[in-house]
């Protein structure tokens, strides 16, 4: 019969970390994903970095906006609180909820088109204000749920699945959170483990607003144009019944390459991704440095993946506000009601 | 256990995995049935997911040509183990289950209530294709041809759906017939065929189209002249920006030097693309949005804008399940209040209510003259039933002697002839005002559109009596409005009757099924259905005519029925709310049954009929 | 020409220009009049502007309370030539004039049946300071001494405001006083005083404090136990945040560590703002924002997902006129629908009605435990005329004894115990399911919180029934609502009438007013009035007690009326809206007249009355 | 009697442009700002500027959000159609208006609230699709018409007249359309009208996407701190009945000086501005090197000023979209609509 299986999370071992969980305790539900969507592979690596951070699952907040990326979520960390907002408006509520208590991680998913079209205002703004979390942007340049449009990232001339051509210049996620004072910025592709675990960890340990911006294939709207021979009979299916009738399973693309060097990544439409792995000894402190080196790797077709800026010392929004130690959703009512005496001395000033 | 028997009547469900090739093969069935002369009622119930996931494609057969969904099903096409048990159990008994028996089944996963249909599908596929993808995507075809013999359809039939289909694609044409006849051979040799339920050529469909809502609202929007669409994608609605895209491919290109006679932009989110039409309208082009109800909820401070500052906008509300992001692939008809009375401060706003792809290709061309006639957002209020299924309806209409009405636009000829131009003066007593468009002349008629008070004359005012003027000659507008807009259609029986039913857009099938029900029962109720809103007067007298009038609507809260009574002033009292909102498409059994059980109780006792719900 | 005498019961109005600092002098002079025993409410009616504009300060001063706008002017003090045609023109005839005599005037600009009282202030001003600033800023206070003197009131007690305006700002101190008694003694050498129109020492002042409602609903918010608090700056809300801040200086610092126990951010926008109350809501904080009618249509969608996914929230909206822009500085009650059913789909929100500051403080702390006991959005429905206007009101009370209603968040403790946890499931009949606060226990009720539909147990589901089940539940929750919410206000008559009226929100003194005129004139209409929405019983029951209610609101579409009707199926004949909606508060005299008219038709005819229109 | 003058826009000369008008016929109505409103002097370099390019008045559309900058275009161009729109959303009505209408010239007037805070978004995309236009913010880093909050511009540390502390970091617009693909990129002060004047021009003949980042002193919410010592009784005054209850009228804040040269010019609020105006010479075709340069100058606690970076050969959105040259508000019936005999073909294929 029909039966698509399923994308199945990294097999946990059952060894336990310090805080005394084994890695399944980090999974969620079974994704409902694209056989082969590289958000399934972030999830994955969100469950080992957490895993390996010796974070208690139920002190993790989740939340995301809405889209295929949004959905993700769901599908690890099953033990802590999740937030599926609306779409492009994440960075607002993840905002509000990290006021109502500091004692929390909060991880923040999104998609390009969540964070860089509706959502770029509330991104941008969630970044200035310094907000302590982990932001993960996963970056496949189309809204996959509704089906393969463009989003804000995909490259000016790109050709989408039903042929329409792209002709705003793109939002460079990075070089916006760059700009506007994120103090921990990296870019990794869904697909690089050995990368994205660390720089995911480095995330959620970072006393700021941190940003990961992580490329993350659609297998089913990225493989049309110039894709293998193999394809071309469903390709053609589709266009002949015109809609994407027949979905070809995926494989999650892979890979691994060293600190420093330049890997070609074949795509699953048959291009090539071009990336750039920072040196080990990269001094990622000067903002405007790493804005300078990405550019000029861009003009030669490189994307540069790392830990592109860091302020070690960076600190939040409560540092700013000054807030006190205790959540404020855990203060006591006689730390917050003054009571009827001072009401009477409220009133004589009225009188 | 005796075997539905029935004859161009009945409902065969295919359950599928989404993104496995079915949706095209289930649509060849759909029109087969269709070329045959049968009306044929196809439902897309699809979940909020891309590939993988459960999704089904039920298929209502009726020579009477009830398009409603009829509920319960005669055939279920069972492709989908995760959905197995649920499957199985919404046979009707004598009913009849078609499976791939490649896998043997384990025991006790059958009914003895129903008859089953074995087809090896994938021993089939496998024994015939290498290609994995290929082996999936025929067993699709198989199932079909496998259904054709059963069902006593044509070979030639689908054969010729498959040479228009696959024009130029002959590789594809030749397997998809081959793995057609593997269908039908297979169940010619191995099993009892026809069935005592088949389809049987007729000549119902006359010259009816077979096309969805979303297409055909787009063609309206091609014909009316709209040139500026902006959008944001979202479901239901996607697929209107995206087939006037394909429409203006064709037909809006200069022929001779290649260029565009329209534009449309992908905008980055919802109050973009409203911004972006609110412009192009104030600018004096035709645009128009489609988006569904989170769009509408983040449209609402333009939409305030475009009714107090009077501009020209179209917004074609696909609805869907809502509050919040609700029920994504789901319909509903929730949305007539957030757009009805859409913004802060005192808004009323005008709703188009087409019942199929026929009324959605006009309204939407009439909601651009409107738009430009009432300067003041028009609404085209859809929902996923119409919009996203394909419906057989009327063929599209267009009168080439009809021409655009660009409302009242004052020309450079008439400003120079000294005509006082006031912008938001009435000076035809209809409450509309004229306006003139940027760049229209030297010196005279250049105005400051904004969203605060003003006087007449556009200038900035914080005068009470200029801004009662102002508001006051906007209900005046509305009632206008309710002249001009498409006015409602009436079933009335020979004799008077005590009984009427008010019902409108995707409602309509289930209706008109629902009252020849009743009618065969001996029950008369008078009907009418409303195109729009604001009410015509016919409205109020047909109310006015029957003691009691139910209204018919798809959501919680009886929406158009606060609307009602409301704006005519009605006891609501006379007005019991039949509600339906689960998601699915209300059906004609749910409306006869609300129906014929208020009216026992009224015969009853003379108590006054309440709210039916579902 | 009969000058006007009266004594505590006149309308004085003050003519000025934005930023010139006449708004503390006419502070100030409305202070003396209270200090007096005697009760004042003052308006400001300002310009969408900062500085140069023409702005307005009417004072009515009336020793029986009445704080209602009464219109018409019994004593004009024209300070501003932009606007002395029209300000001239206002005067009631007998009524006072007064002046800045230091230019002549030209021939004809004045009145001959009023009084005018010309004095000198530039002249004065200029003779006794040099810097152009302090002259332009004492003029105002020479204009308030001299009129201290025609309206025969003490320096001391402006002396002793001064002193507590002033304290450790003796330089400012002393030069006010000086400036106070340059225009007293101009008074004293060179004109007749005190005029027939005076102010006389009272009592009716008591222990009510004077102030707005804005500060008040801030307050509220402070003792109510809110912690966070989001929003965007728009007129005439952006005072209650501010507020907020300064009482959080005061109250929330803590004293140790000196450490904000507060949070507060502007955001970028209202869609900004909601989602943070909306995350600080989910997080288990008590959070509001404040914002007014464009800043509701943003907050939209967000409004259906708290409804949906049942998140506390608190929002006060200080209305002004609409829609769109509208009349930003003009008070109304226009937003009553698209807060009521804010967002797409079916919705229904709480609503709170505080009629003056002292209901601003009592509604704005009960909206912070209404929303954690509902988890759903609760609006403070105020609007500029009680928001940014001080009036005299009850002192604020706090009982030290009550405690925070925190509403049903289950414990870890509760959680361990194997309590059964289901986010969205009813377990105590009255639709309100329980919740659990992010990080609460290791393994147990982790849930995941979506706009989409979902089962009891907050998994994601498309069932039908999971929908209507949940919708239902909704549905239970708004009627329990209804037995939390503040109680209406019932003013009843020894026998019972025919007729009834029911009103809300800043309409209330006008109404008290207007009540007893109307008895005066032997008119006896019983009276409710509502503090929230959805409605108590007592609503339906006092509706049924009477063959005809007017509903009184200040908007063009009687909103409030819409929701009586739909809400308790009233018929819409049953219940006249008198409806005064041009930006400036309803007035007794006009709800008088709108009743009593309709009163004299019910009688001469038995006609249903209708609508009656401002 | 009380009457405080408002600003008068420069007296015109009555000489004639080519095109037949005179300075008057590019004025509006009579201004209500506060008296030394930096915005008042961006009016008067906007008429000066489309009087200098022969523009025909009415050929020009205005449009704007909300604010006191937002209001401006009523005070200038007073043949022109404007469009008073919605906060912060200008920019998507602008864009449509455009595509409506590609014979008119678009000017873009926004304050930095509108723009950088809830505009930001719209903001952006405006400058990706490349929309014709000449969109100038008119930035005071405060919310002037809503008596003084910050907007997004305002440093970070800086103190607002209600004392609070902006904590945020601060938007840089310029920055941003640089990032985004504006193709035309300036920065000004309203006083300095001999290089205002000619950037307006330039912007508004560009091609495509044209921003002027234009530093414009509030009167009225920037002189707190530090001010004067003259001003402090008025301030003990306001501070005392707790409200801007006197403003001081102000005196329009002018200044001149060299291309290559960098000028001190004192503020309202007893602050200096320090502005480093470009070398003649200086090539502005680099987005990244300009970007780097201002940075620099930043830290010297300089701003940079004049035309940062252009693009001559810009094209727009209708040059991306291929539309037709005839304004799409101009097309006949014949162009627009296929007609009866093309839908019987279309049914046909329905069937
Ligand atoms: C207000 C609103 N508009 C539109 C949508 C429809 N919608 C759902 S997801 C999505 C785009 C998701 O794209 P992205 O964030 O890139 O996620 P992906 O699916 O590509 O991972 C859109 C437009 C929505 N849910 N809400
Ligand atoms: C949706 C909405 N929210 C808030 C407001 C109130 N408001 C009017 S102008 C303004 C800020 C204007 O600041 P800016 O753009 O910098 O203009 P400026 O007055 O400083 O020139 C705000 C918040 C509004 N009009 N609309
Ligand atoms: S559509 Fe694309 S993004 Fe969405 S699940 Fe499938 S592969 Fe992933
Ligand atoms: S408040 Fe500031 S920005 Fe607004 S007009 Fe006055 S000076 Fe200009
Ligand atoms: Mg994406
Ligand atoms: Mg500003």
């Amino acid at each position: 019969m029909t039966f698509i299986t399923k994308p199945k999370l990294h097999h946990p071992t059952l060894q336990k970390n310090t805080v005394g969980y084994t890695r399944r305790d980090y999974e969620g539900r079974i994704s409902t994903l694209c056989a082969g969507c590289g958000h399934d592979s972030i999830s994955a690596a969100i469950i080992q970095a957490c895993w390996e951070l010796d974070i208690e699952p139920h002190r993790v907040a989740k939340l995301s906006g809405i889209g295929c990326s949004s959905k993700t979520p769901d599908y690890f960390l099953g033990a802590s609180h999740g937030f599926n907002t609306v779409h492009g408006r994440m960075p607002s509520v993840l905002t509000g909820a990290n006021l109502a208590n500091r004692s929390l991680l909060y991880l923040g998913v999104s998609g390009d088109g969540d964070s860089a079209s509706i959502g770029l205002g509330q991104f941008a703004n969630a970044m200035r204000r310094g907000v302590r979390m982990a932001y993960i942007v996963e970056n496949n340049g189309v809204y996959g749920l509704t089906k393969g449009q463009f989003s804000a990232t995909a490259d000016r001339g790109s050709k989408s699945k039903k042929g329409v051509v792209n002709s705003d210049s793109p939002v460079d996620l990075v070089g916006l959170a760059l700009q506007l004072g994120a103090t921990f910025v990296g870019r990794s592709f869904s697909g690089d483990k050995a990368q994205l675990v660390p720089l995911i960890k480095g995330a959620m340990a970072h006393g700021g607003a941190a940003f990961i911006d992580v490329i993350s294939p659609c297998v089913t709207f990225n493989n049309h144009g110039g894709s293998t021979k193999s394809y071309d009979y469903i390709r053609q299916h589709n266009e002949a019944v015109s809609r994407i009738d027949f979905i070809t399973p995926g494989k999650e693309i892979t890979t691994d390459y060293e600190a420093g060097s330049v890997i070609d990544v074949p795509q699953h439409d048959g291009t090539v991704l071009r990336l750039r792995k920072l040196h080990a000894d990269y001094d990622p402190t000067d903002r405007y440095a790493v804005l300078a080196y990405m550019n000029q790797a861009a003009k030669h077709g490189e994307i540069v993946t790392g830990l592109l800026y860091l302020d070690p010392l960076a600190t939040d929004l409560h540092t700013a506000f000054n807030t006190c130690a205790t959540p404020l959703n855990a203060l006591a009512e006689a730390q917050l009601c003054p009571g009827a005496a001072a009401l009477a001395r409220i009133n004589a000033t009225l009188r | 256990m005796k075997p539905i028997s029935a004859v161009n009547d009945f409902v065969i469900k295919f359950a599928n995995v989404n993104g496995s090739g079915s949706a095209s093969a289930n649509e060849l069935f759909a029109k087969a049935v269709m070329r045959m002369g049968v009306p044929v009622s196809p439902r897309n119930i699809f979940p909020s997911n891309i590939q993988g996931m459960p999704t089904w494609y039920e298929a209502r057969v009726c020579e009477q040509g009830y398009h409603g969904r009829r509920g319960g099903v005669d055939m279920m096409v069972a492709m989908n183990p995760q959905t197995w048990a649920q499957d199985l159990a919404e046979i009707e008994p004598g009913g009849y289950l078609f499976y791939d028996s490649t896998r043997a089944l384990p025991p006790g996963s059958l009914r003895d209530d129903i008859v089953v249909i074995p087809v090896p599908l994938t021993a089939i596929a496998n024994a015939n294709y290498i290609d994995p993808r290929q082996r999936q995507l025929f067993k699709n075809i198989i199932y079909v041809g496998a259904l054709s013999v059963l069902l006593d359809m044509q070979a030639e039939i689908f054969e010729k759906l498959f040479a228009e289909q696959y024009k130029g694609k002959e590789r594809l044409l030749d397997s998809n017939v081959q793995a057609l006849h593997l269908g039908r051979d297979y169940v010619r040799q191995h099993l009892p065929h026809p069935l005592g339920m088949r389809v049987q050529a007729s000549d119902k469909v006359g010259d009816q189209i077979f096309t969805d809502g979303n297409s055909a609202a787009a063609l309206g929007c091609l014909y009316g002249g709209a040139t500026v669409c902006a959008w944001y994608p979202i479901t239901p609605s996607s697929s209107v920006p995206e087939a006037f895209q394909k429409y203006c491919d064709k037909f809006r290109i200069d022929p001779d030097t290649g260029t565009h006679r329209y534009a449309i932009v992908q905008a980055e989110d919802e109050l973009a693309s409203i911004g972006m039409v609110v412009g192009a309208g104030w600018n004096g082009a035709r645009a128009f949005t489609a988006t569904s109800g989170p769009g509408i909820s983040l449209m609402q401070e333009f939409i305030g804008l475009a009714y107090f500052a009077e501009i020209p906008v179209t917004i074609i509300n696909v609805q869907r399940g809502g509050p919040s992001t609700g029920m994504p692939t789901r319909t509903q008809q929730s949305d007539i209040l957030s757009c009805a009375h859409a913004s802060h401060g005192d808004t009323k706003h005008v709703l188009l209510l087409p019942q199929d792809p026929h009324e959605c290709f006009e309204h939407a061309a009439a909601a651009l003259d409107l738009a430009d006639r009432l300067q003041t957002p028009i609404f085209l209020m859809t929902d996923l039933d119409i919009g996203m299924n394909q419906r057989l309806s009327k063929p599209f209409t267009w009168d080439d002697s009809r021409s655009y009405d660009r409302g009242k636009v004052m020309t450079a000829e008439e400003l120079e002839a000294g005509k006082d131009f006031g912008r938001y003066k009435d000076v035809d007593g209809d409450g509309i005002p004229w306006r003139t468009l940027p760049g229209t002349h030297p010196t005279k008629g250049s105005f400051f559109t904004r969203g605060t008070t003003r006087n007449p004359y556009a200038q900035y005012s914080e005068r009470g009596p200029d801004y009662i003027y102002n508001m006051e000659r906007l209900l005046k507008k509305f009632k206008t409005a309710a002249t001009l807009v498409p006015q409602p259609v009436l079933r009335l029986c020979d004799e008077p009757t005590r009984f009427g039913v008010i019902y409108y857009g995707s409602t309509a099938p289930a209706m008109r099924e629902a009252l020849d029900v009743l009618d065969a029962e001996g029950l008369q109720v008078e009907a009418l259905r409303l195109r729009a809103f604001p009410f015509p007067q016919v409205v109020a007298d047909f109310i006015g005519a029957h003691d009691k009038v139910f209204v018919v609507e798809q959501n919680r809260d009886a929406q158009m029925r606060s609307l009602l009574v409301n704006e005519l002033e009605i006891d609501p009292a006379r007005l019991p709310a039949v509600l339906h909102y689960d998601g699915t498409p209300i059906t004609a059994r749910f409306i006869a049954a609300a129906i014929r059980q208020a009216l026992a109780e009224a015969d009853a006792l003379a108590a006054p009929a309440d709210k039916v719900s579902a």
